[in-house]
């Protein structure tokens, strides 16, 4: 109970961080003209595809604690594994998105957007590499077998922390990926 | 008085909206005034001056501070004052659906929460907003208004979900603090909690619009007069464009806040005195 | 009469239960007992404060007389800078996280808090953030662009060394620190509290502390996500806020008072909960206006994340804005104008006793009205526009600061001292230093309302011999001095009191609330057994049972009842 | 030479105390329109304020005599509340707000109107650690000593050149951030001539202290005469050590920074010395401008003014001579 109370709490903070960073992005982005030059280097259909496997984690996720309260060890086993690979492959996709460009010379120091995008997506990747670490000890736990108390509040907690990643991700996704295409398509 | 103050609309749409909200009131109270009317009535007398007064027409055609007004007394006002006025004893066919209401959101507030903040930012997309404005092509609102016909099937239905949704958002989001059935409203702390968070999310809006670039949400039709109303709007009305948009922002940012920030220490007060819990008179030996 | 009720034991031991005292320091080092991290918190800000003391009275040598040659600029620059940045980050903020830590889990009837190590870790990794700023002296060159680090300026082709970088990193980790503790002190509140205490049985230090949590948890982040921005651009060549290559000054500064705004109230909240005990306490009355003290927390809190741009009136940012926080702001004046009303309430009538820790409260009262009232005239955008950034702003933060936070806090040491220490203070030495820290610090400051308006810019490191600066300067660095002077008075006192102090009761102020119920200093374990509590002052309950709260409905103990 | 006169016999005319003391740059001895609204804005808010105070100072010590604990007193009356009481807890500073709230919202427009869009009348940017002005539509650029007319409505544009500097003149009214990267505006309606002393007041840097400002408010045909001699270039009659100055000064890297015009010095970084010895101070307000102060400037900038830009060249006391009569002679 009171561990899930702080990390909702946490969780909470967290996002008025997240919305900082967002915030500074946007305001590099979008004011006071859109910069398509520099959106248009971003791969929308990798990234997107990459942003559907980290979103489908937090549907493994799920899948895992509803293992966990039904007390079957194995899926809870698989359910958790198939979390951590997927949020691996995301980790790997961030890191070919990077390589690419950089290898266009987009630096963190090139400019005012790629600092601020590479501020937001890589605190979000750093959160996603402390869930994965977090997900590797419950998954160790899992195997050890000390996960068989189903009123264990351990899962669920990790759970919220997870999700929120996600969620953050689903807004970063829309606001970097998306939203510039949108709004350079309709005629505003 | 300012000739603008002449400028009432009337359209059947509104009429129509307002005759419903009466009637259905009526229905759930058995057709017996309960405790609360008054305050459903204020909630529909604040709607009917959101739809009719000048404030529509000036918001509709050239100023987006009054849309604004517009928007947040329909969700911060009018839908709290309605959920506030729902009959307490409500008669048969609507017991089961209150009920069945207020179980829904004592699970799931968020619900409400997301479609009170959703609505808001929904409304405030670019596209979206600007459909929801007098069309410069046409040359009138496009709604069944009293003073001329209806050109535009589309944009009048926009015109008729745009009310309707901001009311029934409101009351979605005020249910689950405000709700007819106490027992089943949200511990109050958590409600302070609930209100604070929709109030920074309403505040990144209002930033929003309020640093956005002059321009992105004005797309009012320069010089276009509707009904010759420029003419007799005061000195410096309609405010610049980009000083119209940084006050819409800003009236969305702190006093929008402020409703928020108003609800929950009333909320926390009246929790704090109030008698009906159990147990807070030792027994006395 | 009331029956105590059995206290649940926790389900797992509690940590550290087997550190005892034969183990000298390393008891203290490895403890994760509430009390004791109370204590060590209590005891760094009590360090900071004698470390930004003295960097305060180097400086106030300098400005002594005019065109002082005493301190180089790059070393007075430094030294304001570290001198706002600990008062703020290292001595205010763990002061009342110390208070808080210490007093949370005995006023709610807890055995500890809601995660002890967390605790410890919080503590711990505040006081390296600390020590780490303090290495920036060797390792370069502490930070000199202002507690608020403006942008560009703290950009690394305007300062160089390496003192803003220790900065961020310094505050990052207290930063980490203080929002831990803060979520530990909200969980705790919300699940430890004994079964009976409502929430609204709750003493006004606890609802002041849950607000405050709440406050810190919201406030942090923004500090932290700028401190994060600004290492990327000093260490990575961005371009967030560095303004020679398209970065926004301005975003530096809306970052950075979406936090420190909120920030004032953090530190100035819990001391407002710690007046409202000792008002009680030592005037014999129950708090006048529970709900609207409470309440106006809840206001001040949620007003506070509102007002943060009245920081940049001076900025340019047109009318628009200008106006609309210049609202907000005043409407803080309300909430805040009430509580002053509900202390003086509380005081009227009762049969008040003027101990030390008193004598503070009475005095912040006066104090805090100073600066309030000083504040609101940087709320009125013309008047910020001349004042803002002059020494008339030191003034009033000083008097919200000092005269707010810190005397409160100092009320509180004193009130909580004989149940800390087991021991009485004396009270003769605590006048002393109450009237010699009183007179230096209204001799200090009040003046510099003056200096600002004739003129004076802050953040000066010297300044022209022109008519009134010298006399106003001189007085205010005899004042520093004094209250120099005072704190070793007050340090006097805390070597006599625990070594001659007499023995302290339980509860030798009749205290109202359940820390007072234990010994002094209280047991590893706070408590076995309480009684069950049916009002927010339980002690006095089980003390006073003729009176009792606990017999009167809810109108009565919150002061509600319609007047007929 | 009237404009120097008729300062020069306002500073140096014999005062009081008191007199000296109404030259303090004071925003309660406002000189212009702007300041005079805020001044008395500022009166009503101190009468207000001090009222408050009152009452709560006077309340206490009522409080603090009449219920001083006795020895032998019981438990007082428990009281916990009062809704009278609690209606004027918040009504009366409520009240107090939207009274202040109508006062500040008038006087900001009144204060600071919008940019009109217009030609600004001066130019203002702060530098690490000195201030230049330039008037758009003449040639004239100063540093730090700045010429306003008096008695017409007067639009300056707050720039900065690194970082943000504060333009703040008492007398003259609201102070105004100098931002890198924006502008902003200030408007001054100057009534009364005279010299009014500022300072920037935003933290800049080691020598913020010494960013000092000074601006001179002459009538508008002194005023006049004044931009037009700024505008000339420097063409003083030289005598033979201080054309070696000039020799000296254009064979050194001092060109590249500061601006003579007239030759070819041209740099921006530094103060533009083209009329350097017409300043009655020199480092913005560090120290009066005399032959003296200038050759202990140059001999060592970074013990005279530490943290200034300028560096520390290695000069034989004899070059150093001969660039002090140079510039000395840059009326």
């Amino acid at each position: 109970m009171a561990q899930k109370t702080l990390i909702k709490l946490i969780v909470g903070s967290e996002t008025i961080f997240f919305l900082a960073l967002l915030m500074a992005f946007v305001y590099f982005s979008y004011v006071p003209t859109l910069n398509p030059r520099l959106v248009s280097r971003l791969d929308l259909t990798s990234t997107g595809l990459f942003t559907v496997l980290l979103l489908s984690s937090s549907f493994t996720f799920w899948r895992a604690e509803v293992s966990f309260r039904r007390g079957q060890t194995k899926q809870l086993r698989l359910w958790l594994i198939g979390t951590v690979v997927l949020g691996i492959v995301f980790l790997f996709g961030q890191g070919l998105e990077y390589r690419t460009l950089f290898r266009e010379q987009l630096t963190i120091s090139q400019g005012t957007f790629t600092t601020s995008f590479f501020t937001l997506t890589g605190f979000h990747g750093l959160h996603v590499l402390i869930g994965l670490i977090i997900l590797s000890i419950v998954i160790y736990l899992a195997f050890l077998g000390d996960l068989d108390d189903p009123d264990s509040v351990l899962l669920p907690s990790v759970g919220i922390y997870w999700h929120f990643v996600d969620a953050v991700w689903a807004v970063v996704f829309m606001v970097v990926y998306v939203l510039p295409h949108v709004l350079a398509d309709s005629t505003l | 008085m300012m000739p603008v103050m002449h400028y009432w609309t009337f359209d059947l749409a509104s009429l129509a909206i307002l005759l419903a909200l009466g009637l259905l009131y009526g229905s759930m109270a058995g057709w017996r005034r309960q405790r609360g009317a008054g305050l459903y009535g204020a909630g529909l007398v604040l709607l009917a001056l959101v739809q009719f007064s000048p404030l529509h027409t000036l918001a509709l055609t050239c100023s987006m501070s009054a849309h604004m007004i517009g928007h947040m007394l329909l969700l911060l006002v009018v839908a709290p004052l309605l959920v506030l006025g729902l009959p307490r004893r409500p008669t048969g066919w609507s017991a089961t659906h209150i009920d069945r209401l207020s179980a829904f959101f004592s699970t799931a507030p968020w619900i409400g929460w997301l479609m009170g903040l959703g609505t808001m930012w929904f409304w405030h997309i670019p596209g979206t907003y600007r459909a929801s404005l007098a069309h410069g092509d046409t040359g009138i609102i496009p709604l069944c208004t009293l003073a001329g016909p209806s050109t535009d099937w589309a944009a009048n239905l926009i015109h008729l979900v745009h009310p309707i949704s901001l009311v029934m958002a409101g009351v979605c989001f005020a249910w689950p603090l405000l709700g007819p059935r106490p027992s089943q409203r949200m511990f109050p702390l958590t409600g302070v909690l609930y209100l604070f968070t929709a109030c920074i999310g309403c505040s990144l809006l209002g930033m929003l619009i309020t640093f956005a670039p002059a321009g992105s949400y004005y797309p009012y039709v320069p010089g276009q007069s509707y009904y010759a109303m420029l003419s007799v709007l005061p000195a410096g009305w309609p405010a610049e464009p980009a000083v119209d948009q940084q006050m819409a922002g800003l009236l969305m940012w702190v006093p929008g806040c402020l409703i928020y920030l108003t609800g929950a220490i009333s909320l926390f007060i009246h929790w704090i005195t109030d008698d009906d819990e159990a147990g807070q008179i030792a027994p006395v030996h | 009469m009331i029956t105590d009720v059995e206290l649940p034991e926790p389900e797992k031991s509690l940590p550290g239960a087997t550190v005892n005292s034969d183990q000298g320091l390393l008891m203290w080092i490895s403890s994760v007992d509430h009390k004791q991290i109370g204590i060590m918190y209590l005891l760094m800000a009590l360090f900071y404060l004698f470390v930004g003391g003295l960097l305060a009275l180097l400086m106030r040598v300098q400005l002594l007389v005019p065109n002082n040659h005493f301190l180089a600029p790059d070393a007075y620059n430094q030294l304001f800078t570290m001198h706002g940045t600990t008062m703020i980050f290292f001595v205010l903020t763990p002061a009342i996280l110390g208070l808080a830590v210490y007093l949370v889990p005995l006023q709610i009837g807890a055995n500890e808090m809601a995660f002890p190590r967390l605790n410890a870790f919080s503590f711990w990794i505040s006081l390296f953030g600390g020590l780490l700023l303090y290495f920036s002296f060797l390792a370069g060159g502490a930070p000199d662009a202002g507690w608020f680090s403006y942008a560009p300026l703290n950009q690394t082709q305007y300062s160089a060394s390496p003192g803003i970088d220790y900065y961020c990193i310094g505050l990052l980790l207290s930063g980490i620190g203080t929002v831990a503790t803060a979520g530990n002190l909200a969980v705790t509140i919300i699940t430890l509290r004994t079964p009976s205490m409502q929430y609204k049985y709750m003493p006004v230090f606890v609802w002041m502390v849950f607000i405050d949590s709440f406050l810190i948890l919201a406030a942090f982040p923004s500090l932290n996500a700028a401190l994060a921005m600004l290492l990327i651009d000093r260490q990575l060549d961005g371009h967030f806020f560095n303004t020679d290559a398209g970065g926004s000054a301005l975003l530096w500064q809306h970052l950075f008072w979406l936090f420190g705004h909120p920030e004032v109230y953090i530190v100035v909240l819990p001391p407002f909960g710690v007046l409202s005990e000792v008002f009680q306490v030592y005037s014999r009355k129950p708090i006048f206006g529970y709900p609207f003290v409470v309440g106006s927390g809840i206001a001040i809190s949620l007003l506070a994340f509102g007002v943060w741009v009245h920081h940049m009136f001076a900025t340019g940012m047109g009318h628009t804005v200008n106006s609309f926080f210049a609202v907000s702001s005043m409407l803080i004046g309300i909430p805040t104008g009430v509580k002053v009303f509900n202390w003086l309430g509380t005081m009227y009538g009762g049969s008040i006793r003027f101990t030390t820790g008193m004598l503070f409260a009475t005095a912040f009262l006066v104090e805090f009205t100073i600066g309030g009232l000083s504040g609101i005239s940087f709320a009125i955008v013309p008047i910020d526009w001349q004042l803002t950034d002059t020494y008339y702003v030191v003034a009033h933060l000083h008097y919200v600061f000092l005269g707010g936070s810190l005397f409160g806090l100092f009320a509180g040491l004193f009130y909580w001292f004989p149940k800390m220490s087991g021991r009485m203070y004396s009270e003769r030495l605590g006048n002393w230093f109450f009237w010699l820290f009183v007179i230096g610090f209204n001799l200090t400051f009040f003046v510099q309302h003056i200096l600002g308006i004739i003129g004076m810019p802050r953040r000066v490191y010297t300044y022209p011999a022109l008519a009134g600066y010298s006399a106003l300067n001189l007085t205010s660095s005899l004042g520093a001095f004094l209250m120099g002077l005072s704190m070793l008075v007050f340090l006097y006192l805390l070597y006599d009191a625990l070594k001659r102090g007499k023995r302290a009761g339980d509860n030798p102020w009749d205290g109202y609330t359940f820390e007072w119920l234990t010994s002094s200093p209280p047991p590893l374990k706070n408590f076995t057994t309480l009684p069950p509590v049916y009002s927010f002052r339980p002690v006095h309950d089980l003390n006073h049972p003729e009176i009792g709260d606990y017999k009167k409905p809810d109108e009565e103990k919150y002061g509600t009842k319609d007047i007929d | 030479m009237g404009d120097q006169n008729s300062v020069d016999e306002y500073l140096s005319a014999p005062r009081s105390y008191m007199e000296t003391l109404s030259m303090l740059p004071s925003l309660l001895r406002p000189a212009a329109a702007q300041a005079d609204r805020i001044a008395s804005l500022t009166a009503y808010f101190t009468i207000a304020a001090l009222l408050v105070l009152t009452i709560v100072i006077g309340l206490l010590i009522y409080i603090v005599v009449r219920f001083r604990a006795r020895p032998g007193d019981a438990e007082p009356e428990q009281f916990t509340g009062n809704k009278v009481v609690e209606g004027f807890m918040i009504g009366v500073p409520t009240l107090l707000v939207i009274v202040f709230m109508y006062l500040t919202l008038d006087t900001m427009a009144d204060v600071l109107p919008p940019d009109s869009g217009t030609q600004p009348d001066v130019v203002i940017t702060g530098h690490r650690y000195w201030w230049e002005a330039s008037y758009p539509g003449t040639k004239a650029i100063v540093a730090n000593e700045i010429h306003l007319p008096v008695g017409r409505r007067l639009l300056l544009h707050i720039n900065a050149a690194d970082v943000i500097h504060d333009w703040w003149v008492p007398a003259l009214g609201a102070k105004m951030d100098a931002i890198p990267g924006r502008t902003n505006h200030l408007w001054v309606t100057i009534t009364k001539p005279g010299v009014y002393e500022g300072a920037c007041s935003e933290f800049c840097g080691a020598q913020h202290a010494w960013m000092r400002i000074k601006v001179v408010a002459q009538p508008e045909p002194e005023f006049r005469d004044w931009v037009a001699r700024k505008a000339q270039v420097a063409n003083p009659v030289l005598s033979a050590s201080a054309q070696a100055g000039a020799a000296f000064f254009s064979r050194q890297p001092c060109g590249s920074c500061h601006r003579i015009r007239g030759t070819a010095a041209t740099g921006a970084v530094g103060p533009d010395l083209t009329h350097f010895a017409s300043r009655r101070t020199m480092l913005a307000g560090l120290m009066e401008n005399n032959p003296d102060n200038l050759r202990q400037w140059l001999t060592d900038p970074q013990h005279v003014k530490p943290g200034a830009l300028m560096p520390r060249f290695i000069y034989p006391k004899d070059s150093i001579n001969v660039l002090v009569d140079y510039l000395s002679s840059l009326k």
